[in-house]
């Protein structure tokens, strides 16, 4: 979809060069958020750094401490045709900001008749594996795809977390896209200027016959390393990166466990009532007597997060599991 | 008295008098079963909601709460079409799917209309942020309850409009009661006005009650906004005569409080006020309300003609384009 | 599981007699919220009509509208060791309070290794079909659900919804009571006092052998009337009804499908990633190779709650729907 | 001076240089590279949480935050408990699964240490109102930044605890930074101690700095609590000397300002001023903190040579009981 180059960035730069072109492009489109000026260091994970340098802290906003507060500024703001992009810092903190996101973003538009969008993007970023604890380090990402009206976007590469920040920036709906803090200083290849990525569609990142494994975020890159391996044993694993997780691609999903006919369903968040629970059963409702072994899915521990790395290593999906689960599948 | 004073003061009048009107017409269609819907009446609150608008154009934005319609025609929004949304018809404001909690009419300025307390504020400041971007100039007004100065979101927007220096008044309409409980029950300052400290903002108490008076106080807070000067807290203390939703008997208000304020009813007062001061006659003020009732009657009529929306409007209007996993259930 | 009697209550009476009984039993139980004291009415929906007249306004404590600090009260007295049990009105305010419920009420026992429990109950309503509109009628009981340390609870009956409730206040992990609006006056036979339905137990509300309806709440009693006809014409359905959402009863369920070999399961919320995937996924998942025919979830629609009667009888799952699937499986 | 305040300032000094040497002592194994977490260094504000407890029994309540560690000790937490926890042990206060930003010690009465800004502040509330209902004699202390007192459970916890009259002392710690952000950027009232107004209670600002004034701040907030006056809100002003995590630079921060700081240093400030009033000699504190590093290097050893959970921890304690849907992923 995006042109591969040779230059590479980090998903830290991808998600800051996505803004900086939003801006440029755009006077529409301003910053807020915790600490995101370049007063305070361009933000906690230097994703708007350089920004308020560049265009003002008009355009680029310093709030308080008021997650409530950022939200509902951009949800007016978005009423009155703007195209905020609000920073919740960790996504447990979205907790605070709820009541705006989904009693009023997601439902404005359908509650006026269609005559109010709220073209806002919330960016914010979470995930386990830096020994943050129980606090700082959900995904709560079913949450929000369980509410009508929302986009929720998961990006897996530096090039996909540019394309799709910029489509939800562009987009005329309210959208969440959720950062992984163990993943800002990963690098992948740059794409080019400009190149939005569609929201609402999946992506076969790796086609392959015998079995579809289902994942977004950061297991995609683990899955691919595995179905590399697992292809020198001749198990030609399909990688389906949902990219979207709401408005789900349902139909590239199931065109691919329709050919092959084995799912394996990864990610992060705890498994009950996850999304891997939505695609599990779409698959399971839609494709019934067409699969030739049970749906999986491998997930996080239905836990809070623990603290100490012992536990927290173990609190996270494995991809052993995967594996067991491909190779199980494909006996 | 000013010749403006006293054309503002009449013109605060006539929409009260069309709210006052709007008001009794749907109690009475709720009294004798005609309309069915969740109503939350604002009478004793006409003559506030008149003079704050008063200082409003129709670029200005205005977010408002379930107790609302006073606040929606003070700002213009079209009769026909707030009635036509109350009664659920595909010609309201919000094509029926808002209903009157939600009402919205950008044309003139009702930007929002939030069923949930206090979450008008942040969303207002957004819209001032806007401006304050945009330097369009535009003032933004929030109106909610005592009750809603309880919650997170009333301390959240207040401090971030002030350290913004936004354009923004915050309208408190003070009826002392919120649901069903007192003021003082839930409410721990003396003055709601008095919090403004906390913001490093003026906060100004005043009578709701008193047309003049709100006009002016309003007509500073505005102006100030309109300056560049920031944000201002105002409170209009007034009166809830009618139970928190219709159908609600009131048990819970105090009679002798109930009869002090009803002595002090805000309509019948400033028409009192507008014949005392000569400012108008008996028959100027009579005519005045039989435009009203007319109103009031077409838009019932409107309304009551009007059809239900079609079954494509179940899904239309969650996002701006259909997305093909909406699926209108068979 | 409940003995039957000849006295029949409202599910308001039901609420209001197991918070009598609680607190006649245990001075550690209070309860608080707005608009809760007989001063104001007993509560919007008069549930604890009577109870700070007969235990005062210490336990019965009237609050202003602050539903972070309502929820964050019940968690500080819970942690101290008391059993609150608090009121948000309306479901879609509990957006406001999900720090404290999810960050702290869930948490707190597994972050403090199991010093501090949170004995807390959190009583609220919702639903669809009162004409309130897009901000007063969701059901979110998937999202509590996706968080472990909660447990959900949606009653179908007034007996359950006593004994449900009762369990709860006296379950020393916090607890969700989901209440439906436009059920609180609707009848059935009362309890013994002091009778309390386990928690984490489905039940199956009528065996059948042709298939399993699985449902919660509202739906059940629908379900219950539509087997019955249905049984006219021979096909006999089994009613699963969940009572409690997490922790699920799966076992209850699997076994129930692993019999019958079919299953619609059907509930009030929106569907996208709703409880019906959690549990539809587990079917797939358990008894893959078993079914007879594909699982069917009937759900209202993917949209707001919207406010015209026109849309919302359409919005809301169609009964007919689930007699169409029932015998399009049992064909 | 009476002999009970010399006594008094010499438990300070004594609480405070334990509070600095376990925070050295951490920060030395984060440089070292022996210990890899966030870690919020309480520098500067050691003198302001000794003095709080000063006041507090074991069985009274504290709330704090991720910037606790200086709480905590000055509550009473066993420090080889505390030092286990933030190295992740089973032997910590919390098994290990809490961590430094979720120190919980009910015995001392620490009860809640939360990572998320203002959240302690109702639940400090719910503690106090289990005091008011029981009349248990308890007081409940809140500790928060100056960034926690703009966020909305700010406001609704301190509107709910006056309406109430709870047993609560609520101490913001105004450190000047809320991450990266200045207190002006932020917050919009001149002193945060004005916000009391909004809630009609008391509010008092004190030099967190001078443990004199600390102690006696505080004490009276503690002692209207405890006589059931109700709440206070006490803001102590002090410094950040660290970043605001272990490693940040702060180059955000004014060197001179910083400078400025730096010269009211509270431990040393406490020491010098104990010894030019003769509470103590130079042999005295030097024994104290002799001690202190003493406990320290103890705690950490202890910590160091402590197991680490073993995998059945991660499963249990979600649920006081387990169920069966709860499984250890394989
Ligand atoms: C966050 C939230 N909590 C509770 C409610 C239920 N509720 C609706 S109106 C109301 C009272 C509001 O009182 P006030 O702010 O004084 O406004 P008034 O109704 O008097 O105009 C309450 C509690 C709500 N809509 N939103
Ligand atoms: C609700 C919430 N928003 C944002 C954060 C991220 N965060 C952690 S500490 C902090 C600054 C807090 O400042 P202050 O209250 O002054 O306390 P200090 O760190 O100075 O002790 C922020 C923004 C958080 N933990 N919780
Ligand atoms: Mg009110
Ligand atoms: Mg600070």
């Amino acid at each position: 979809m995006s042109a591969a180059s040779a230059r590479k960035i980090t998903f830290q730069q991808a998600y800051n060069e996505a803004l900086d072109e939003a801006m440029a492009a755009d006077d529409s489109v301003f910053v807020l958020g915790e600490d995101v000026g370049d007063k305070e260091g361009g933000g906690t994970f230097k994703v708007t750094s350089g920004l308020s340098t560049k265009y003002g802290t008009s355009r680029v906003r310093t709030t308080p401490i008021s997650e409530q507060a950022i939200i509902g500024t951009a949800v007016g703001a978005a009423v009155a045709g703007m195209r905020p992009v609000a920073e919740i810092m960790l996504m447990n903190f979205i907790t605070l900001g709820l009541d705006q996101l989904v009693n009023h973003a997601a439902k404005l538009r359908y509650m006026s008749g269609g005559q109010t969008g709220v073209p806002l993007t919330v960016r914010t970023a979470t995930g386990a594996g830096g020994g943050f604890g129980g606090q700082h380090s959900d995904m709560l990402e079913a949450w929000l795809a369980h509410v009508p009206g929302l986009k929720v976007v998961v990006p897996s590469s530096p090039a996909d977390a540019k394309g799709l920040l910029l489509s939800s920036i562009f987009d005329d709906d309210p959208c969440v896209v959720i950062e992984h803090t163990q993943m800002y200083w990963s690098k992948g290849p740059a794409p080019e200027p400009g190149v939005r990525i569609p929201l609402g569609r999946a992506h076969i990142a790796r086609p392959g016959r015998d079995i579809s494994v289902i994942a977004y975020g950061r297991p995609v890159g683990e899955v691919l390393a595995l179905a590399d391996r697992l292809a020198g044993d001749g198990i030609e694993v399909e990688v389906v990166d949902l990219r979207t997780i709401s408005p789900l691609d349902e139909r590239t999903v199931l065109e691919s466990v329709a050919r092959t006919r084995r799912a394996v369903i990864v990610h992060e968040a705890v498994g009950q009532f996850g999304v891997g629970a939505e695609i599990s059963a779409r698959i399971g409702e839609e494709l019934h007597g067409d699969l030739a072994s049970p749906v999986v899915r491998v997930t996080s521990a239905n836990t809070p997060v623990p603290f100490s790395p012992a536990l927290e290593s173990r609190y996270l999906y494995q991809i052993p599991d995967v594996e067991s689960a491909i190779r199980k599948a494909c006996q | 008295m000013a010749d403006s004073d006293r054309t503002s003061l009449l013109s605060v009048y006539r929409t009260a008098a069309l709210i006052k009107a709007a008001d009794e017409k749907l109690r009475g269609l709720l009294t004798s079963g005609e309309l069915a819907v969740a109503y939350y009446s604002p009478r004793g609150q006409e003559v506030l909601a008149a003079a704050t608008s008063a200082h409003l154009d129709a670029q200005d934005y205005l977010v408002t709460t379930y107790r609302g319609i006073h606040d929606q025609i003070a700002k213009g929004a079209p009769l026909d079409l707030l009635f036509a949304e109350i009664f659920g018809r595909v010609t309201g404001t919000c094509k029926g799917k808002g209903g009157p909690m939600h009402v919205t009419h950008p044309s003139t300025g009702v930007m929002v209309t939030t069923g949930i307390v206090g979450s008008g504020l942040p969303i207002a400041v957004g819209l001032a942020t806007s401006s304050s971007i945009r330097g369009d100039g535009r003032v933004t007004v929030v109106c909610f309850g005592d009750g809603a100065s309880n919650i997170g979101a009333f301390h959240e927007a207040l401090n971030l409009a002030a350290v913004w220096k936004l354009p923004v008044v915050f309208v408190c309409q003070n009826n002392l009661y919120a649901e069903s409980t007192r003021y003082a029950d839930g409410t721990s300052a003396a003055r709601i006005a008095d919090r403004a400290v906390g913001y490093g903002i003026p906060g100004e108490r005043v009578d709701g009650n008193d047309a003049a008076a709100t006009l002016d106080v309003v007509g500073r807070a505005v102006a100030r906004a309109r300056a560049g000067e920031g944000p201002t807290l105002v409170e209009a203390v007034t009166y809830r005569f009618m139970g928190h939703y219709f159908g609600d008997p009131g048990a819970y208000m105090d009679a002798d409080e109930y009869a002090a304020a009803l002595a002090r009813d805000p309509v019948p007062a400033l028409r009192a006020r507008l014949i005392a001061d000569g400012v108008a006659d008996e028959a100027t003020l009579a005519d005045i309300e039989a435009e009203a009732t007319a109103k009031v009657e077409a838009a019932a009529a409107f309304a009551a003609d009007s059809p239900l929306p079609g079954v494509a409007e179940l899904t239309s209007d969650v996002y701006r384009e259909a997305v093909y996993h909406e699926e209108v259930p068979a």
